[in-house]
């Protein structure tokens, strides 16, 4: 029964953790900007939900605020720090050094303003209703899951049938040729942000729900989805949406055999040895040299 | 032959970083016609392509298709009036597959979706052998099959103006010729004005209806392609 | 800089130091515990206990042990202070060595590891460790609500380890069990793999040994995956943010026995001006860093009353030749190691606010 | 005021060491390492263990904390080996996080999340150092050595090799480098060094704990090298005095409010660090780089 | 550089029966050659026949899937890329793959400091070094540019950068592939000249090539290569004369 319990709860786990992923995973996989501050995103999103929420206009326009705040931020974010930087032929460290700031920045006016403490976004969604004997499953957990099969089937829909998913992926290759060929490269990316950036919003706003935020979270949920994006395979939706839901798992499931300060570290130990074993992730391209 | 001019460029200068690549550069392309432009390495060749394509930023002078001035339109702009490239280097995607790089080209040129099918199949027409490696991703390929898919990306536009940049680099000879015959039939036969830019001068100019010579950025020379040919003009030149 | 240090007894502005996490993760403490010593300074300038006036130099110590240091030595090099106030375990004992070495005294307030009781002479606390506060707890609880089968949730580091240690002799000796362990990292965020682990073990009671956001996490965590047992925590889980968390009702804290109704006078002053200046209850954090504000006043206002210097030195002797103190909370003494004795609440939270059920007085 | 000025020097010659040790790998190797804290804690914890079980003599503590560094160091070599840019990033950055776990967990050499305290002192042929005045001797003149060595290996066909592995490894291999031995041997000098930055830190602040050695610092360490300028020699001290002085010289400016400052302080940080990257990609001793220059 | 005394019978590389297909792609098929000393060999073929995966093959950067391969006698065929150019087999990339960061001078010392052990060299060798670069540098003309990046060198001066790396060691084979492909008829008239004047010298080379002037103008022997087979190895007349072999490469038809 706790296997079965710890099963649910990592899906839960699993499915927000691959949302975050999946946008960072499609920004960098288009790209190559080591987005660093999706983490941020992510605050902004539930910070902008939460203070909807809590100001009393309800769930739907929080929603709203949540999505056009987060666009927003990785649409000038794109704008006013990567394109600078790219433009000068940046590495993709000078930019990951320049997000890792505008992360940190990000952390601490969102402290200023609505505190560094923990806030939670309260519902009745959040709790468990027991199913079976010792069973307990929460709708939010429902609802993460629902969310992870929507948004990706949407995604996967958008990218099979719309040009945009070659486009990001031309991109990837040869951000001249797409020039070349007529395609607006700045166009495509900001596509990226806009896309990756809402992907975030669903587990941003339900995570507020379900453990609550602080402003210094970013950090975490950053590490996890660069985590994911790697197992899975850059740029590869499928192999990230699987590693999110297994490193999830994964860390729900070894608290069966370990203490939970080894959690993470089991996380983590999965991707360092799938770098060494498998570098190209679980469904990625070949990417040892 | 029809003298209209559909695609000119007049008293270009450009260059990257402040230091002008091509200065003053005056070059017409007829309707119709095949013009080849030669010079050696750094001359600016590739960099008047850019500037006629709308991807380099000419610092002063005027590029006109059709008589209409489009200086300072962007690629996709000046690529609807009928202009292609084919640009320098490997002009694919290496993790797209062929078909994919066909069909996003096709989609940055706004062709209809019914009508790509039928574009590909005349593509392959002119370039038969792609069709063995349709599915493959362009990345695997030899570097003539990658020229021939930057090639074969160009003409799914069905432009009325092509600028090819070194189609024959990497090309073994049979290939080259095998792609400008069907290239040359396909010009008389659709009208078409080609402006193509080539190392191998020979197999070149027996194509070409006028060439012109660039060297150090400058225009040098313009003429008759007969006149180059076997001509220890050429050499000069250089 | 040193030339300053040289002036005597006469109106001489008063300066002293306070490494609080003021941001990062913890920076939520930094304001509670500012509130304190802030009201404090307010009062001493008020009353004019010192020559001249108090005043406080915060550094940020993040919470973390080197930032800490990097302030210490500010104010111990720089702004000269004889006095520092310190939180955190680490930052506490990381600063420790710097205090003893250059005679300035440190005074923790916040963190109740026990191993705080031994960083040396210059090392002093004015709060009850944590192991009273376990202590206190677990007997009470066995007797009055017949607990037995304890879980416990403890952050793993010194200070939850030595809750562990702590609740396992308590327990075993008031006729308790600890059926199950379960340590968590620090950074964790995630507990609802816990919650099925507590569920599935089926106690009476959980104790939850952590801090920060953490703990708020842990508790809202374990409501929401449906462990409705008793919750049982310590002192630091009283600070704002918890008590205003709608799953914090009902859960059992123990906390420094600190009696706000009290009549004498510091302490009715305390009250009252807290409340009206911050618009809330004070909690025993702002007790403390006002009591160790207002500790240097009188050892300080002793000292100019002496015409001796005040200086780390003779801040030590004369919290010895003294001993016992008119603070918050009444009438208290310090032990032979540098730390408060307190007596030690029991409290459940009701309506975001504590009530009291139990005092347990180890000094008595 | 001077305690103060020399434990500045102190702190950023022990930084410089790390920034420059890791300005070794990621400069001239292409080895990007997030898990640069790691072998500064091996050296600072197996330094320490050394020191209170068996002699605080450096000539003891400095060899064994270079070795448990270069030895570790093989573990990173690993996927340097099998991957570049990005995917070693991540690599690292598992590393980073799996010894931070071990760090707080194995208590009985790093005492856990507590850590160590009473570290005793530098032994320097019986000469014990500790004071602010005499340590800065000891700090400047490691840092010295390390520059030093740093320096020989850089420009000389180790360093050019370095290079070329980091521009096209296949053509280097072409050229008969043995890419994976000089790659591993590179992570093993850089760490070994970084080892000894950990000696230092440990004694001089007497104290250690696992936060010292989080990915916090590996980042910190990574935006001194990168802000001072990758692949120069001035660049990672230069980083390294900035990012040190950076909290301190905001925290004079008396106008802000005290609540705020920290915050206020790491705003200006993480501005700092993404301005810089926009307007001065290549560091602040770094050229400009020039856009274009060159067909590629 | 070699010596200048080299008996062109000598069979350097013996190559047998290798294969090595990518999938269902047979990139190279059941190929047979020798590789002569001190003469010129051009692989010739069409797109994808194969003969930048032989190169691949011979240096060990790919691996076969069946065959052998001797150099000098021994066979070599588990070799790495370094083994093989410390065992004097050098190779250049039809992408070049310069070090793009570094000088141009540097580029020339790090291709001839094979082993990278930075032990202190005595004088003699120190200007034996020195001199070989001045060599590289001065033969293709890139003296003054010594200090430039290779990334901002132009086009040519990048091909001729690619040949100088192979032109300062000691190797004994060359394999170049298409190292004149995109050069102007001035530039690989002088690139021509180099190698004919190396191959005086003694250095043994084998060459990719599609330019019909290059191909003419300095090959010894031809070795022709079509989906991975050799259909021929033989004096350039014969091959070039071959009508089935013209149809397959120039397209005449017979
Ligand atoms: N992206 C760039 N940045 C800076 N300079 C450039 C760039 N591209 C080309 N150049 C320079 O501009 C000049 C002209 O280059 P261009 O590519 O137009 O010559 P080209 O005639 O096409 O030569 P090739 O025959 O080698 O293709 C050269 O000196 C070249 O070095
Ligand atoms: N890494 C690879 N994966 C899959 N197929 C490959 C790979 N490398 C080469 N091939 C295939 O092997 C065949 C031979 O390729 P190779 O590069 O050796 O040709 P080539 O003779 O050098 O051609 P070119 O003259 O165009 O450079 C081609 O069909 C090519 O598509
Ligand atoms: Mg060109
Ligand atoms: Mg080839």
């Amino acid at each position: 029964m706790l296997a079965l319990q710890l099963t649910i709860t990592g899906l839960q786990t699993g499915a927000l953790y691959a949302l975050t992923a999946v946008g960072f995973s499609l920004i960098f996989g288009s790209t190559r900007i080591f987005h660093f501050a999706h983490g941020a995103t992510f605050i902004i999103a539930a910070y902008l939900f939460y203070f909807v929420n809590v100001s009393g206009y309800g769930v739907v326009l929080g929603i709203a605020a949540a999505t056009a705040g987060a666009i927003a931020f990785g649409l000038l974010l794109n704008r006013f720090v990567y394109v600078p930087i790219q433009r000068d032929e940046g590495s993709f460290f000078t930019v990951f050094v320049a997000s890792f700031g505008i992360g940190i920045v990000i952390q601490n006016i969102v402290g200023m303003i609505f505190g560094r403490g923990f806030v939670t976004v309260q519902t009745p969604l959040s709790f468990s209703v027991e199913l079976m004997d010792g069973l307990y499953v929460s709708p939010l957990a429902w609802i993460s899951m629902l969310c992870a099969v929507v948004f990706f089937g949407i995604l996967w829909c958008f990218l099979r049938y719309s040009n945009l998913g070659l486009s990001l992926r031309a991109l990837a290759d040869n951000p001249e040729l797409v020039k070349a060929f007529g395609l607006n490269p700045r166009y495509i990316s900001a596509c990226a942000f806009t896309i990756g950036s809402i992907l975030v919003v669903p587990a941003a706003i339900i995570s507020g729900a379900t453990s609550g935020l602080n402003p210094a979270m970013g950090h975490h949920v950053m590490l996890i989805s660069l985590a994911a994006t790697i197992v899975g395979g850059i740029g590869s939706v499928a192999g990230t949406l699987l590693a999110g839901l297994a490193l999830g798992l994964a860390e729900s499931l070894a608290l069966l055999y370990v203490d939970s300060q080894w959690t993470e570290a089991v996380t983590f130990a999965i991707l360092f040895l799938f770098i060494i074993v498998r570098p190209s992730g679980l469904l990625g391209r070949s990417a040892a040299h | 032959m029809s003298s209209s001019v559909v695609l000119a460029a007049k008293n270009i200068t450009a260059g990257y970083g402040g230091h002008p690549a091509i200065s003053d550069i005056t070059v017409e392309l007829r309707a119709n016609e095949v013009l080849t432009l030669i010079g050696h390495n750094g001359a600016g060749k590739s960099t008047l392509l850019k500037c006629l394509f709308g991807l380099l930023e000419s610092e002063s002078g005027i590029v006109a298709v059709d008589g209409e001035d489009v200086t300072g339109q962007n690629a996709r702009q000046i690529s609807d009036r009928g202009v292609a490239l084919v640009p320098e280097g490997r002009g694919i995607f290496p993790s797209l597959p062929v078909r994919d790089i066909f069909s996003l080209g096709m989609h940055a040129s706004g062709v209809p979706k019914k009508e790509q099918a039928d574009r590909i199949g005349w593509v392959l027409e002119i370039l038969p052998a792609i069709s063995e490696f349709m599915n493959r991703p362009a990345g695997n390929l030899s570097g003539g099959q990658q020229q021939m898919v930057s090639i074969g990306r160009a003409l799914l536009n069905r432009p009325r103006i092509l600028l090819m940049d070194e189609p024959s680099i990497g090309l073994a000879p049979k290939l080259f010729q095998d792609l400008l015959a069907p290239i040359r039939a396909l010009q008389q036969r659709e009208k078409l004005s080609i402006l193509l830019v080539e190392q191998n001068v020979r197999e070149a100019l027996k194509i070409s209806d006028r060439a012109v010579v660039m060297k150090s950025g400058s225009m040098i020379w313009e003429g008759e392609p007969a006149e180059l040919e076997d001509n220890e003009r050429l050499m000069e030149l250089y | 800089m040193s030339i300053l240090s040289f002036g005597t007894a006469a109106a001489e502005d008063h300066t002293i130091g306070a490494l609080f996490p003021l941001s990062g993760p913890n920076a939520t403490y930094g304001d509670v515990f500012m509130s304190g010593s802030d009201l404090a300074v307010e009062h001493i300038n008020a009353d004019k206990m010192l020559s001249g006036p108090l005043s406080i130099a915060y550094e940020d110590s993040q919470g973390l042990p080197q930032p800490a240091v990097v302030g210490m030595t500010k104010l111990v090099n720089v702004t000269n202070v004889p006095y520092v106030l310190s939180a955190f375990t680490g930052v506490s004992k990381a600063i420790s060595t710097l205090g003893n070495r250059n005679e300035v005294v440190a005074v923790n307030g916040g963190g109740v590891g026990p191993d705080l009781a031994a960083l040396g002479e210059y090392f002093w606390n004015v709060i009850p460790l944590v192991n009273l506060e376990v202590r206190a707890v677990m007997p009470y609880l066995i007797k009055e609500q017949g607990i037995k089968r304890v879980v416990l949730i403890y952050i793993d580091d010194p200070f939850g380890n030595s809750i562990l240690d702590e609740l396992e002799s308590t327990l075993e000796s008031a006729g308790g069990e600890l059926i199950e362990t379960m340590s968590v990292p620090t950074t964790a965020q995630q507990f609802s793999g816990i919650a099925a682990k507590v569920r599935a073990a089926k106690p009476d009671a959980v104790y939850i040994a952590s801090y920060g956001a953490q703990q708020i996490q842990i508790v809202k965590q374990l409501r929401d995956n449906g462990v409705d047992q008793q919750l049982i925590t310590y002192s630091g889980y009283l600070v704002p943010d918890a008590l205003a968390l709608p799953e914090s009702e009902g859960i059992i804290a123990t906390g420094q026995g600190v009696n706000y109704n009290s009549e004498d006078p510091v302490t009715k002053r305390f009250v009252a001006d807290y409340t009206a200046k911050y618009n809330r209850a004070p909690t025993a954090y702002n007790v403390n860093y006002y009591n160790a504000t207002y500790l240097f006043a009188l050892l300080a206002q002793a000292l100019e009353a002496e015409g001796k210097e005040v200086t780390g030195a003779n801040l030590l002797a004369k919290r010895k030749e003294i001993g016992t103190f008119d603070l918050v909370g009444g009438n208290v003494s310090f032990q032979e190691n540098g730390t408060l004795l307190f007596p030690i609440q029991v409290k459940t939270i009701k309506n975001g606010k504590t009530e009291v059920l139990d005092t347990i007085d180890f000094g008595k | 005021m001077e305690a103060y000025l020399l434990n500045l020097v102190i702190l950023i010659s022990i930084y410089s060491i790390l920034a420059s040790t890791l300005n070794f790998i990621m400069g001239y190797a292409g080895i990007y390492s997030l898990a640069h804290a790691v072998f500064f804690g091996v050296g600072a914890y197996a330094g320490t263990f050394v020191a209170t079980h068996f002699s605080a003599s450096i000539f003891f503590t400095l060899p064994a904390a270079m070795i448990a560094g270069a030895v570790l160091s093989l573990i990173l070599a690993l996927p340097a080996l099998r991957v570049r840019g990005e995917y070693f990033v991540a690599a690292s950055l598992g590393l980073q996080v799996l010894a931070v776990t071990i760090f707080s967990e194995w208590k009985s050499v790093t005492g856990g999340i507590g850590g160590l305290i009473g570290i005793p002192p530098l032994d320097i042929a019986g000469f014990e150092v500790f004071k602010p005045n005499q340590f800065v001797f000891v700090t400047v003149v490691g840092l010295i050595i390390v520059l030093f060595i740093i320096n020989r290996l850089v420009h000389s066909s180790f360093g050019r090799s370095l290079r070329a592995i980091r521009d096209s490894e296949s053509a280097a291999a072409a050229f008969g480098k043995n890419v994976p031995l000089i790659k591993t041997i590179s992570v093993v000098i850089s760490s070994a060094l970084t080892a000894v930055a950990g000696v230092m830190y440990a004694s001089y602040l007497s104290f250690i704990n696992v936060e010292s050695f989080t990915l916090d610092t590996s980042v910190l360490i990574m935006a001194m090298v990168i802000i001072g300028g990758t692949g120069t020699q001035a660049g990672p001290i230069i980083g390294a005095a900035l990012l040190l002085l950076l909290p301190s010289l905001i925290s004079y400016l008396d106008f802000l409010p005290q609540t705020e400052i920290g915050s206020i302080q790491q705003i200006i940080y993480g501005l700092g660090m993404a301005l810089l990257m926009i307007y001065r990609p290549g560091g602040i001793v770094g050229l400009k780089k020039q856009s274009g220059g060159g067909k590629k | 550089m070699v010596s200048s005394q080299v008996d062109t019978q000598e069979v350097l590389m013996e190559i047998r029966n290798v294969d090595r297909a990518f999938g269902g792609v047979k990139a190279v098929d059941n190929v047979s050659m020798d590789l002569r000393a001190g003469i010129i060999t051009t692989l010739v073929g069409p797109n994808g026949a194969g003969k930048t995966t032989l190169f691949n093959l011979i240096t060990g950067e790919l691996s076969k899937d069946s065959g052998t391969i001797k150099w000098l006698g021994q066979p070599i065929n588990r070799i790495k890329p370094f083994q093989a150019a410390r065992a004097g087999i050098l190779r250049t990339f039809q992408d070049l793959r310069l070090f793009n960061e570094m000088s141009v001078e540097d580029n020339i010392l790090t291709s001839i400091e094979a082993n990278s052990v930075p032990l202190p060299m005595a004088k003699s060798q120190r200007k034996a070094r020195r001199e070989k670069v001045e060599y590289a540098l001065s033969r293709t003309g890139l003296i003054d540019k010594r200090h430039i990046r290779a990334k901002d060198l132009a086009y040519a001066e990048r091909k001729f950068l690619s040949m100088a790396r192979v032109m300062a060691t000691d190797a004994r084979l060359w394999l170049l592939d298409e190292p004149a492909s995109g050069l102007d008829p001035n530039s690989y008239e002088k690139f021509l000249e180099i190698l004919r004047e190396e191959v005086k010298q003694g250095v043994t080379v084998c060459i990719i090539e599609h330019n019909l002037d290059i191909v003419i103008g300095i090959s010894d022997r031809i070795a022709f290569l079509d989906r991975g087979k050799l259909l021929a190895d033989d004096e350039p007349q014969t091959v070039l004369n071959d009508p089935d072999l013209r149809a397959i490469y120039f397209g005449e038809r017979t």
